[in-house]
Order: C-alpha cells, then structure tokens, then sequence
C-alpha cells in the first residue's frame, strides 16, 4: 500500500501534525481547532482562563445578559483577552424565534460579528430545541446576513432543513446539555454527518474526551463543549484533553479507519512456528 | 427634576435630560464594554453621548457572559 | 495546539495538576507511553518505522518465528533499531501452555529480557485465548522469573486468578484479534479494571483511536494497538491519533470526569435575559 | 411484600391473561390488542390474512392508492374482512403538509370514520418525517375533528408540539422505515413516554419483537409492525411471535420489573451449607 | 389474542409453520417450555406457586441446604407439587470443584436423577464463575454420569472446552447474579451460541421479558430466570410475562426474521398517488 | 359525441353526458370499494349517479391498498 | 448414656445406639424430605433404619430449598 | 562425508563436524541476529562456535518478526 497516493488522504496532513491546511470555515471564522470552547459554569476566571490556555480553541461561546448594575459589571470573562479568539454569542434563554433574534442583534454589536448560535429552548425541562422556532430563527438571521450555527436535535430531516434554510453549520446535540451524558444516537448523529453538505458541530451533553474524538472520526467537523470541561474535577487538565482528542479524532477520520472483520485475523504470522513435535 | 425609566427591569429614578453616557457613568459602567438597548432600539457605542433620555424610558444594559 | 511537541506528555501535565511522574511500571518496564505497539502485519518497513516515531511508543510488541533460510532472513523490523523500545515478546501461536513456555524460553534468549506476553490460543477461529492454557503458562513463567503479560479475554475471575498467579499485568481483549470491533463488553472490561491491582491493558480488537482513549478513561494502565494502525488507509497518520487519544484518554482519567446528571442544566445563566415585553 | 395490594399492579391483571380491562383509547378506538398491524409489502393476499389471523390485532393499517383500472382494481386487501378491524388509513406518500390533508380527507371518504396517521416524508432517502409539514398537518386535521396519530421522529420537542396540537397518540420512529434496524435512539424514546401524557405509539423500524416487547416495557401504548412481519422467512409465525412479545411487554409494564442492582446478590441462600471441612 | 391457554405453547405453532415439536432435550431432560424458574428469594410460598402456574416452565431449579432442626424445617417450596417439574438442582455456594461434586451427589439423592446445575463461584463479590473449577466439576461429574447444565461466563473458549468436558448445555451468564441488568455482551453470547453443538442456556442477570426474547431470538435454547420474575413488584404477572416472551423469542427464531436494510423502504406503495398538481 | 377527461392521470375519451357511477360501471369497478375525486372534490357515493362528468373534467378513483 | 454428635454443625447429645430414622423422628422431621450426609457419606433413606449414630459422628441433614 | 540434519523443519546435508557457528555462515545468517534451539536446548550466542552438530540434529533457527 503506498500511503501517500491514497487520495482520501490530503497530502498536506501526512507531513506533519495536524495537517496545516485543516482549517475549518464557517463563513468569516477560519479555525484551526475544532474544539469549540464554551465559557459558562466555571468555578473561577482563573480556571477559564487556564483551560483556554490548555484546549487552545480558536472559538469560543458567549452568552449576553443584563449587567448587574451594582459593582460595575464585573463578570467571569473579565481576565480574558476576547479578542484572541473567534467569539460565538449564542442566544441561550430564548424559547421564541422572536427572542433568538432580537438576542442576535445585542449579541452582533457587542462582538461586531455576525457569527450566531441559534439556540431555541422548546421544553425548559430538557433545554432540547424548538424545531419550528429554530428553523425560523435561521431563517431570518441568515436574510439578515448572520453566520448562523444552529444548534438542533438529533432530527435528520430538520437538520436538512436548517442547512436549505442557509444556516453556515448545524449544531446536532448529542444528549441534552449539562448532562454529559455522552452521544445517545449515533444512528441519526451520523446520518446528519452524512447528508450535509455544511459542516456538523456536536454540540451539548459530551461527557469525555473519547466521545469527542469519536464524532470527529465520523467526520464531524467540530465540537463545542463546556459542562463536561467546566464541572471536570480539573477543568483545567480536562480542557487539555478534550483539544488533544479532537486533534486525534480529526486525525483518525482523515487517515481513514481499518476496515472491521468479523473473523478474527491473527497480528503475527502463522506461519514458521517451531516445530512442536521436535 | 427627575424623571422615572427602567433600566434592566428596575425602576430608577434619574435626572431630566441625562444621556446614556452619562447614565452609564453615574452607574460606573465603562461603555466600551456594554452594549444598550433603547427602547428596543440598540443604539450604537458612539450614539451613547446623544442619545438623551426621556420619562417613561426603557433601557437594557447587556454584556457578555460566560455561556455554552 | 501544539500536540507535536511531544505527544506522550507528562512535561505539559507537571504545570498543572497531572500527576507529574505518571509512568508505568511492569516488572523492569517503566513506560512514560501508554500505548503499546504491535509490528504485524504493516504494509512495509518504512511504514512501520515511521508510525513508531509518530506514534512514540515506549513498549513494542515482537513474535518471533523460524528465519526464511533463503535471502539471510531479511524481515519487516530490519530498518528498525529496537533498542530504542522496550520489547515485550509474545507467545503468539501457541495453542498449549508447553508451547507458550518454550516460546518464552526462545523469546528470552532473542531479547535478552524477561518480559514476555503470554498468548495462549484456545480457538482457531476467534483467536480467543485458552483460559486453562493462559493460567498455567503465567505460573510457570512467573515461577522462572519473567515478568508475564497475560493476554485474556474478558473473563473477570480468569483476570482475578491471572493477578494471584503473579502476572504484572492483565491484558483483557476488547474484541477478537485483528478486527478492529471495538469494545464488546464495556462492563467486563471496567469491572476487571475496578477489581484489579495490577495494572490492566486493553489489548486486541479496538478499532480506533476515541475507544482506545476510552478504555484510558476508565482507567485502563495502557492499550496495545497493531491492526487498527497497521491497516488504517494511512497507518501514520493513525499511529500518531492513537498516540495522541491516549494521551488524551490518560490525561481525562486523571483529571476526573464531570458527574453525569439525568436532567439538564442550562450552560449559559438563566438569569439576567432581557425583558422580553418592553 | 403484599403483591395485590400493590397500587401500580391493576387488580384486573392479576387473575386474567393480558388484563381485562386494559384497553387503549384513542379517539373512538378502542384496542385491546397494542399490536397495531401493517398491511404492505405482504407476499400475498393468504399470507396477510394469516398474519392477522396470528397476531390478532385490532387494529391495521392502510393506504390509499389510485386504482388501477384495467382488471377492476384487485388489490391484496382483497381476500381481507375490513370490517372486523379499526382502520387506520395513513397519508403516507404525502411530503407537505396540503397533500397530508387531501389524502386524509379521501380516507375518511374511504373508511366512514376520522382516524388518520399522518405521515409527511421530510427526506425521499430516509423516509423521515418532516417537522413543520406534520405538525401543520396535524392542527389542520385535528381542527377539523380527525383522531390523528402523528408519525414522528424521535425529537422530544416536536412530539411535545404534536401533543399540544391535538394529536391523539405521538408515533415516534425507532428506526427508518423498513429497515427493520431497531430502536436507535432509546434514550429520546424513553423520553417522549415519559413526557407525554397522549399514548405514545412505536412505529416504524422495529426488527424483532423482542423489541416491540422492550418499547412496551418502557410503557409505550401500542407498536406499529409492518416490515420486520411481511418480510420475515415466516410471515405468519412472526406475527403471532409480535402479538405475544406485545402482550409479554404490556404485562411486564404493569407488573414492575425488579430494581436494578450494581451489586450481584445469590438466588440460592447464602447459608446452610454443609461443612466444608467435616 | 389466546395467550391463556398456554403460553408455552406447540399446539399453535404446529398447524403453522414452526416445528411442531420443538421440545428442548438435554440429556434425560424433555423440555416444552424454554423458560427454566428460579425459586429463590420470592416473597411467600403463595407467590412462588403462582408464578409457577402463570409461567407454566417444565423445569425448575433448587438449592440444597442444611434444614433448619428448629421448626420442622418448613421451607418455601413446601406448598408445591415437585413431581410436576423436571427439577435441575444447583451447586450454589460451591466455591471449588470439590464442593460442587460433592452437593451434587446430595442433589441427587434428594432428586433421584443426574440432572445438575454446576455453579462454583469464583469471586464473592461478583459471583462470578470460577473458570477451573467449573470445568473441573463438569469433567468429573459428566465420568460419573451426570447429566451436566454448567454456569460459566461469557468466554467463548471456556465454552467450548464445557462442551467438550460433556457438558449437557452451557449457561452463560448475561450479567452477574441477582443484578437484572440484562445482557453485557451481546457479541460473546451470539458467538457462543452460534459455536457450540450442544443447547446454551442464558442464565443469571437477565431483568425484563425483552431481553429473555432477545436471547431466544439469537438462538438461545433456553433462558434461567429468578430475580426477576421474584423481585418483580408483581412477581406472578412478570413470571407469565417471561412465559410469554420466551415463547415470542422462540417463534421468532424459527421464523426468521426480516433482512435488515440500512437503506429505507417504504411499507405503502410509492406508486399510485392522487396527481399533486390537477 | 365524446369528450376527454383524465382518470388517475390517464386521457380517457367518454360519451357525452356519462356519469360517475357509469364510468365506473364501463370500467367493471364495483363503486362500493371506491373513493371518487371529482375536479379535487370527493363525492359521496351516494352522489355517483347523478354527477355528470364534463369535457376536461379531472377524476381520481382510488381504494385502499396495503400499507404501513 | 448420651453421646455427643454434631449435627448440621451444632454440637447435640443423644441416646447412644440411636439411628437415623429415630433422631430424625425426634426431631420431627419427616424422614421422606430429607438427604443426610453421614460422616460424609450419604445415606439411601432406606438405611435411616439401621444407621446407628456412634458418639462424635458428624451428620448433614440437608434439604431442597428456593434457589436458581 | 556428510549428514543428514534438520533446519527449521527442512532435512539438509551439511559436513561432518560442522558446528552451529558454520552452519549459519554457510546460509549467510548474521548469527548477531538469531536464536538456536539445538535438539531443543537453547544455544547462548557464545556456544556457536563450539556446538558441533550431529547426524539426525535438529536445530530451530528463530527470530524477531513483527508481530501483535
């Protein structure tokens, strides 16, 4: 097998680490890493600060809320240095289309972006999403010239529709968020994958670093996760897995998996045994 | 004299003919990092100074925050 | 990121709260990797040689077998200079525990070394390893001295009885050798981990590189990996995945999982939206 | 542990085989059988009417097709007493909303009675439903006095909003239709029972009836059956193994089954054995 | 449906298509139904007698112990007719090949037949089987002309070398004992099935009707239940549950199920729709 | 004279004047098995015999079939 | 004179030269339900009649019990 | 003269009094690189030179190969 010649394999990545030409476009952003990186739960500015530094995302999420008007404001994102990375307002708290826009218009004049994650809650008990809101959400935003990354269910056929409907990326859960409960359809997850054509962001309910690298083997092109980094016992060293499995489940999706065997196929020859009789 | 708005939900009272800038200042908001909301309009970081605000108004004073 | 730097890490993991000597210990072996290398079955030498230096193992596994009297006995490890590695012979072809040992005997004198991994076949066709065989090959061997490896299956009182026999690790199979399935008894598996005082290493049939990271994160000592890497499209690119997932999978058991939670909690602060009805 | 007593075991179910008085209702329909029935793809009319003869259900499902008009429209439903079943017609081949309702409407015409299942395919390759075209379907019909049970995928949110529109049972999909896979996506289904307070029907996707007796068991209200029967090498005997599993699950439902334990506990008692040593 | 007359079924199946004798022989052994009853751990001797009745099995299995010299020694299988099922005692407790031998010998002096249930645990806390012992107690008494139905694992080889000590059947266990958390590994018990000449029997860990269905379906030519039909909240309605499912799995085997399809097929007919535009 | 309609799709040339019920009669179709679209509108059965069907007129003749 | 024998591991004083049959009896139990173990060696119930108990012998009297 | 020996299964003739040492240079094999079972007795690597083979011998000629 001469490696090199294999062509689902890009040249570039054979060279070196992470292959240098990687980078995954969502319109305007450009991201080398596909660890999306959320901000919320942290036990301190410290530790969100360190686990930035560990997981090296070029994206992160944001949400925007009133300013508490005693004590000038100060918030959890107060130490970092936002512009070093590609911020990702999300509209987190809306249950209407209506919400979700009027969110993305605060969010695009406090970042002067028009990067969004649509998030539109349909039952506070599961946080999952609305689908006619968020497909409305989409809609509008991108008429308006947002860069919408929808964050949806598991429903392939809504996913379909986010993506006719312009959204840049469509953002399926793996399970509902702040559970880390981990992927619970891997079926509909990779369907989604499959069909396509914008890049697929996992988003919400990752618990371990292996289920990331895992979606990334599917082919996935990102993962945005936060519970399961912000409420890790070390956050910190947690973040630092979490971008070193999604760089090795990149890695793995574009080196291309052995293929399964249902029979068992022995790793050292079997043939030139001694002889057991001698 | 004064006049009656809400800001970020809470009713305040404040001086006739105040602007957002200096609505913000008296709050020690640094504008740079906030972005207003004015009824329902968003008023963009240079319009802070002019923007003059009257009985009755509603304001939405946001920022970032950490959010997944 | 920078991953390339060095993919078996500790260096990174000093600064911040891994352990900062998390080296592991079998007998003689001392390993910074925790990925173990198989060498069967590679498309070529140099296809081997450079998966080794992305992938940067400490341990690599060897068969040995009858040399080809014709042509000098040239074979696939020529180009390699093995005392770079920790060599961990095994016993592969045997089908008897008298078998096993004299593979051992011949394996000693080829390395120089006591460390051997017992593989004793009891099915030709799944290559699933002969319990009685196993256990009476471990207690000879450990009587003579060598530091015995025992490749098993998932058989939680067989791994038990392995451990009293004196093994210095156990080495339950995810699946059957050389086809790349994956996990097939997660239960098993993490029970043999949670019972055990040596260390357990996930050896034969994982597929790629977020199940090897897995088996890290359930607190698995070490992987062993030939098939998933020798028959990836690009077996390089892949060593250095599972280099780089083991890491990862290491790093998250350490760091120590966010708790799982059956119902959702919001990312993002639930307080502080906008009023929606100004 | 006083077993009659037992507030979740319905007192009826006790002395009898499947309960007596446990029917399911949906709008005029009133089952006994929770094994709802499929009628396509058989491979003849006798074999069909076997089928129904074995599983006994109450209730079958149809479609509605131009007939054909050389040969006076002859169809497999031919040899088939109608009358002894409920209909239920669907709309399946309808991909918006409109064509749905037309096609209920012809139903209606067709059975004299308002039961619909709607059904509106988002996806030509994976039959799946489409959202905004089931739901609209289901509130116009629903306006309109039909009893609709809406075939749905398996996303938590979009079940909801069929409920709040009126829907009389929710049909989520285990699997795509005729695939006979199994259920993909136990979690959401699990999910969908939990949350809804209409009878959430199985449909589509289901393989064997071990799996039709575990949707049961999670306390879904009846499974629709068509593909994993027609297509079986035995036909008949797979509809009589679905109409057991269904009343076997049903029953276990209502029994309760035992806590899960993490610990093993003997089934035999502990003490009282002869003396090892004697 | 019938179900009442008799869940355990051949009368039905014999007009249709499935064996019209399928009895289950395993040495002396003639079994119709594929269900074999615990009768530990229920709550009365009332409740135990009507799950027998519900669940109608031809085979039960006993434990022997010490009598209790206080009392008479009453115990709860006092109120049952034994001579009314074909009684498979255990060697519960055993924890070496010895003590195993050495109950069976009572066994069969209380029991008057050969027919023994070898157990010997390997791990108190798990309750796993020892795999020597087993095999030990298997090969002994098999030479002394017991009929022998062996407990093991799931290890594929140890069952192979069960058969070839004599062994009548093997009974893999599902999960450990008393768990009810249902089957582990999937892919060990189909291949065990799918290896061996002689009957596998699932046994131990089973929880739900489902999964005993599941078992059958594969192959399986009987499954063991007891806690779950005892611990069931309902244990008489469970126990005629698991009468039934099994009989579903069985029939379902027999009848072969549906090819599953990864690609979608439509159950209604794609042909013949009303023309969308006219 | 005859005109031409459309049944299931299908061009069908018919006597002037004919109704339903004797084009489904022509046709050897039993009407009681039958649902009838007439230009988009579903008689009832009972209407077959006095629905005259026009030049251009559009019917749609369907049954139940298998289905899931 | 009594001896002292054990029984199902409890140490029992009992009439010398007495038998199986007849200990069972004094201990209620219904000789047709039982196995016993005498000195490790098990008794057919039709010798329970002539096994005489000997002091320090050590008997099992076992049964069936619930198990799975 | 010359004698019948067996190499790694293969009967060969070799000379007479040949030693293990010779034997491997005749076949071109870097003794560095090997190991020798002698009538399944492990030679060291030290012995080559001295282990004199044998009509009927059997020696096994092993090494490392790739393997899992």
């Amino acid at each position: 097998m001469t490696v090199t010649s294999d062509p689902t394999v890009p040249a570039a990545s054979a060279a070196t680490g992470a292959a240098s030409d990687d980078a995954l476009r969502m319109g305007p952003a450009v991201l080398r890493s596909r660890l999306i990186h959320g901000t919320g739960k942290f036990p301190s500015d410290d530790v969100l600060r360190d686990c930035l530094a560990a997981a090296q995302p070029d994206m992160i999420t944001l949400a925007i809320r009133r300013l508490s008007l005693e004590g000038g404001g100060r918030n959890e994102l107060e130490g970092l240095d936002l512009s070093r990375f590609t911020l990702l307002p999300n509209t987190a708290g809306a249950t209407t289309a209506q919400q979700a826009i009027r969110m993305a218009h605060l969010a695009r004049a406090a970042s002067l972006s028009e990067l969004i994650k649509v998030e539109v809650v349909g039952d506070e008990r599961t946080l999952l999403p609305d689908p006619a809101g968020t497909l409305e959400a989409t809609r509008v935003l991108v008429e308006e010239g947002f860069t919408v990354l929808a964050y949806t269910s598991d429903d392939v056929v809504l996913a379909l529709r986010l993506e006719e409907a312009g959204a840049a990326a469509v953002m399926p859960g793996a399970a509902p968020i702040g559970t880390t409960l981990g992927i619970q359809n891997p079926f509909n997850v990779r369907l989604i994958i499959d069909r396509l054509q914008v890049p697929v962001v996992i988003d919400a309910g990752l618990g371990v670093p292996s289920e990331a690298a895992r979606c990334m083997e599917w082919g996935a092109a990102a993962v945005l996760v936060n519970t399961a980094i912000a409420r890790a016992r070390n956050p910190v060293e947690m973040a630092r897995a979490f971008g070193e499995a999604v760089v090795a489940g990149r890695r793995a999706f574009l080196a291309g998996r052995a293929d399964i065997s249902f029979e068992a196929v022995a790793s050292s020859p079997t043939a030139g045994l001694p002889t057991s009789s001698s | 004299m004064s006049i009656a708005i809400t800001v970020n939900g809470e009713r305040r009272d404040v001086e006739e003919g105040i602007t957002v800038a200096a609505l913000l200042a008296s709050l020690d908001i640094r504008a740079s990092r906030v972005v207003v909301e004015h009824n329902m309009r968003i008023l963009r970081a240079g319009d802070f100074g002019d923007a003059r605000i009257e009985d009755g108004d509603e304001l939405e004073v946001l920022q970032f925050v950490g959010g997944g």
